[in-house]
């Protein structure tokens, strides 16, 4: 078994980890940036190493670094948490020359799975469905054109290197086709460095559902049911939960059988989470592999019982995984919202600085996963995840009630929160009813939002505007009282003067 | 006894709240009790006839004029409230003050992190529309647009695009259309 | 269903119910003692009225006040939490007299229950096993010999109205009975106003295990499994647990048969606790039923899954149970640990003071219910507890890790806590071997905790070191920083004086 | 260079340490590195050659003397330590100052929270040994047992059963047993 780990990670993720390896008996070494040289996880671990400054690219991106404090500190393990170095295929291979093991897949899967074009390959050689059209990138116009014809417009133009959006051109019919395969390659090779583009049918409004596996180094794999993340903005996921509404018995078997498929046939080991698009007919396309541990994770974790940090340590230790497929059971209902700092009326602009006050009241079935404390500051180095609360309930409805009043207690002062912004989502008429999908947010959710006239009810008015009499009392007192040290200062001083005159 | 003019989220009428001692108030002829504790500077848990509220109070820092101490951001339950409130004083001072049309009009555009500048969206004598995207900021591994917060003119691009910017930076100076 | 509940309670109980009552959507209204005024509970609640002095005997335990502020508020319920008025029949009376429901059982359950030989009496009604000896009080001392000398000696003496140990005497031979019923008599007068004794056999360093009830208004019983509170000081839980490790499947089976008979045959309704020793044969004996939530009620509820405060409000609300005995599923270990403010070392006396520092990391299969938070003061009004950890894994080994690891990271400044002796409850190896019972703590644990001499390591030893020299520093930095200021004030107030003579 | 001698849990021996600088201490002839901060005044995050101890450290207010700074209880992990660390300056003024003897002896057996008597043990002139229980004190629903914190003779009785008292309230007189 391994004796002690290194995090080549930092934050709320970090945390995480260290618990794990805490309850397992290993040691554990944290690195840190001059920024967070006394944060949370750096105290939590038995050991911490400064790795560099605060910008990742200098201290978290730097492999070789990493490395060296794994061997200086005699950590037989690294876990890369997710983000940083977590889907290089490099870093394992690092880790492997250097006699550590690397707590996540092979570098040769990684590799694999890495290119959208070889991972949808992979798919359909191993009959796992996947949406129609090329699975290369596009040499010829009039091959693009035969193709898009045979699937039938619209379709998508997609970078093959690409990700969060960029390179991406809806086509709705074969006289745009041309001026967008252009327009796309130029902003893949403007944004990847690389201008190859393939062309898939167009999915209108799919589902985003995920699914957990996790694959021992002897052969053995298993899923953990499925996470529906199709709550995002501009890619970025906002609430997730577990189980989806929309699935049942027979689908999760299917879709779960091919995600362990085409985890089985790129000689993945370790967890992962398969990506599928869902369309409104419940057809589900492979979309891609995230080669590590997700941010949404801890759904899975509440459903199932298990902890994954140690399932991985234990995979990555070379034990067989310690049950079957038949002995996973899918309990209760989880959800999770991540608490941004950001400026949710001005464009979701990440929002800075020091958090002067955190409180909030978790209680029976609800988790809370962060790496920061009171006092503490959210910088512009890092992302802006201040928290993620994690809701347990039995049925959907007893979740979302729990998730909505630990919101409701949930005060921060310093940088602004979407706190509310999760409050909203979690009232809307779509979210209460499941009937949501990845474009909801930004074509239903939030244009609604910016017409909707507020109505405010008399109560809290009163208490609002008794609240600003209040504060505006304090503010001036503490005004006056500052003006009233401000003379004292000033008059001690020409007193000061005066004095010496008549020495 | 204290009156004060209230405003809540710029409604056309503001209403008036007198406070009769340091537990009771009125509100449309009514009395009522209440009591408060700040539980940190900024969260304030006030009892309006024993119901509970939990509100967060801060300054509106981008409220049009830093100068009084009128305009503040209220958050309570999911919602957040902008509001005004003067006390006689300040309507005092208001009515004798000149030369209001300017009030809360903004010269500069701030950068509000560190970041570089990715695309300047004017040049200098440009009129923009409140709203309209003017620069786009890379910082914490987003794109962040950048918008002017009024009608303007712009009459000063002070920075550059790939260049470095600071907290705080002024990146665009604006002028009122006339 | 109940629209609006009073919680005649504080702390972290009325913290617990208010929360289950908002994911319910139920309004709940707080009553506070001065001290109370802005306690974390009051600022949950919906509404919070003042009912008196800090002394509970000024403000919790006046019935009238409450009941008041009930129809004030337009309460339709009163939920009593534990401790203050929640055993006392007379409240539940007052509740129907005012139109008010009362989330407990009634006020004849209570009564029947509430006398030690009355419970008894019940219990041999229904062929619940008892501890042999007489279920009414002495009259004769012929008649008492009589029975010692056929249930065979040792014997015990107890105080019908008892509780906390007083009026308890053990008797080894016949020739110490007369002098020990004297001694126990006088001190149940002197303590509870009653000289009712009565004897048992003594059982020997029992083990004490409590199987918790749901019984609704339908004739509906159904048990939730037990939990063991052997690890008891002075007959203060320190450490629950469930499952037992000495249970197995029938042992629970016919525990928790005889805990339904006892609460059907008393007609109780709503939550209870029914209270058994076990000896080392695994033969058990009812002790007594507690009319209400206990503090432990949080390990119940992470092994079944159910919300019993929620329970508790659907069945006043006059609801079926939603469930029946089979379709109760345990799962996984849950241990509960109670941080006190309490000095371990001086005989276990409270500890009051303000915290000025609070902070823990729970994350993954810990929760904690709490009714304070940092800057908030233990008083002397009410009992020290500031915290309950309730761990749960899989597992008891993972449970056990997970409930150190949190406890390790507990820190809190100010009062003195028991985090120090929980710890070295949980590592002592007759935990670990599941090996005590309820005379373990006083008898075993504490004589050899005073005997052992504490070995150092080395690093700890430095670090220990270092920290006394920076913090010598610091302190003396501060002071030396200290004088200085006064020094200046006092050169200040003479040229003061100066200056006004050259005036 | 600063030179302290440390003792911990009263053992027979204290050792040297040596602060070099700001980062770095010597001990047994060994330089190591170090850094810390305080996250609360009381709590210490202190790495000693990368190696992370939380440790939370308060002056022992309980201990001989309240005229120095030398004596601390420091928590880690699960176990207090008393510790006593004295610089040069602290052993130089020890062994100038006379009358040790009665360092430490407390005179008044101080009642450390509000609550009412239950029962007194002992009366005037009694001889009570370190540790014997004086006073039993009611207090948050308990009994509470207050004991000699050394060998001493009673020498004055401040207070009756039954009577409430107050926090840091002297309830007996003791003097050194001659």
């Amino acid at each position: 078994m391994i004796k002690k780990i290194l995090i080549a990670n930092r934050g709320e993720i970090a945390v995480r980890i260290i618990t794990s390896a805490k309850e397992m008996g290993i040691k554990t070494v944290a690195v840190y940036s001059d920024f967070d040289r006394y944060s949370l996880y750096t105290k939590l671990a038995d050991e911490a190493y400064h790795i560099g400054e605060s910008p990742a690219s200098q201290s978290y991106l730097i492999a070789e670094r990493i490395i060296e404090v794994a061997k200086k500190s005699g950590a037989d393990a690294i876990h890369p948490g997710y983000g940083f170095l977590s889907e290089r295929g490099m870093f394992p291979r690092m880790c492997a020359e250097n006699g550590i093991k690397f707590i996540g897949p092979t570098p040769e899967a990684i590799e694999k799975l890495g290119s959208k074009t070889h991972a949808k390959q992979l798919a359909v050689a191993n009959k796992v469905p996947v949406v129609a059209g090329m699975d290369k990138a596009v040499v010829d116009l009039a091959e693009v054109k035969k193709i898009a014809h045979s699937i039938g417009y619209p379709i998508m133009i997609k970078a093959s290197a690409g990700g969060g959006g960029k390179g991406m051109r809806v086509v709705k019919s074969e006289l745009e086709l041309e001026s967008s395969l252009r327009m796309a390659q130029n902003e893949a090779r403007s944004s990847f460095g690389d201008d190859s583009v393939f062309i898939e049918k167009y999915v209108d409004s799919p589902r985003h559902i995920e699914f957990q596996i996790l694959l021992d180094e002897h052969g053995n794999a298993v899923h953990l049911g499925e996470r529906e993340c199709s709550m995002q903005r501009r890619h970025q996921k906002i609430i997730e939960e577990t189980p989806s509404v929309i699935m049942d018995e027979d689908l999760r078997h299917r879709m779960g059988e091919c995600a362990k498929t085409i985890a089985l046939a790129s000689g993945y080991t370790n967890a992962g989470t398969v990506e599928f698009m869902v369309d409104k007919d419940k057809n589900f396309y492979f979309l891609e592999v995230n080669t590590r541990l997700q941010v949404e994770h801890p759904i899975t974790e509440m459903r199932t019982g298990l902890d994954l940090v140690k399932e991985q340590i234990k995979i990555a230790s070379g034990e067989k995984l310690s049950f079957t497929q038949e002995d996973i059971q899918f309990k209760g209902y989880a959800i999770e919202c991540r608490i941004n700092a950001e400026d949710c009326d001005n464009n979701f602009m990440p929002s800075t600085g020091k958090i002067e006050y955190m409180s909030r009241v978790l209680g029976n079935g609800m988790r809370e996963d962060t790496g920061v404390e009171q006092g503490n500051e959210i910088s512009i180095y890092y992302d802006s995840m201040i928290a993620k609360l994690i809701a347990f309930a039995p049925d959907r409805e007893g979740a979302v009630e729990k998730m909505k009043r630990a919101l409701k207690s949930y005060k921060i002062v310093g940088p602004k929160t979407n706190i509310n912004f999760l409050l909203s989502l979690l009232n809307s008429p779509e979210y209460i009813e499941g009937n949501y999908n990845t474009q909801y947010v930004e074509k239903i959710f939030l244009p609604r939002l910016s017409e909707t006239q507020k109505i405010i009810d008399s109560s809290t008015a009163l208490a609002v505007m008794l609240a600003s009499v209040i504060y505006k009392e304090k503010v001036e007192a503490k005004a006056s009282a500052n003006q009233i040290t401000d003379k004292k200062e000033t008059s001690s001083n020409w007193i000061k003067k005066r004095f010496s005159i008549f020495q | 006894m204290k009156n004060y003019l209230i405003n809540i989220n710029n409604s056309p009428k503001a209403k008036e709240l007198e406070v009769l001692s340091d537990s009771t108030f009125s509100f449309n002829g009514t009395a009522m009790n209440y009591e408060y504790k700040f539980v940190s500077p900024n969260i304030l848990v006030l009892r309006i006839e024993n119901k509970n509220f939990v509100l967060k109070v801060e300054k509106d820092t981008e409220a049009d004029s830093g100068l009084d101490n009128s305009d503040f951001l209220i958050d309570f339950e999911s919602e957040q409230f902008i509001v005004n409130c003067k006390n006689e004083l300040d309507i005092l001072v208001e009515k004798f003050s000149k030369n209001r049309a300017d009030k809360g009009f903004k010269k500069d555009l701030i950068s509000p992190m560190p970041g570089s500048i990715v695309k300047i969206n004017v040049k200098e004598g440009d009129k923009v529309k409140k709203g309209q995207v003017v620069i786009v900021l890379e910082a914490m591994k987003m794109e962040n647009e950048l918008k002017a917060t009024n009608d303007a003119i712009v009459s000063k691009i002070l920075v550059e695009e790939k260049k470095p910017v600071d907290k705080g930076q002024a990146l665009i100076k604006l002028e009122p259309v006339q």
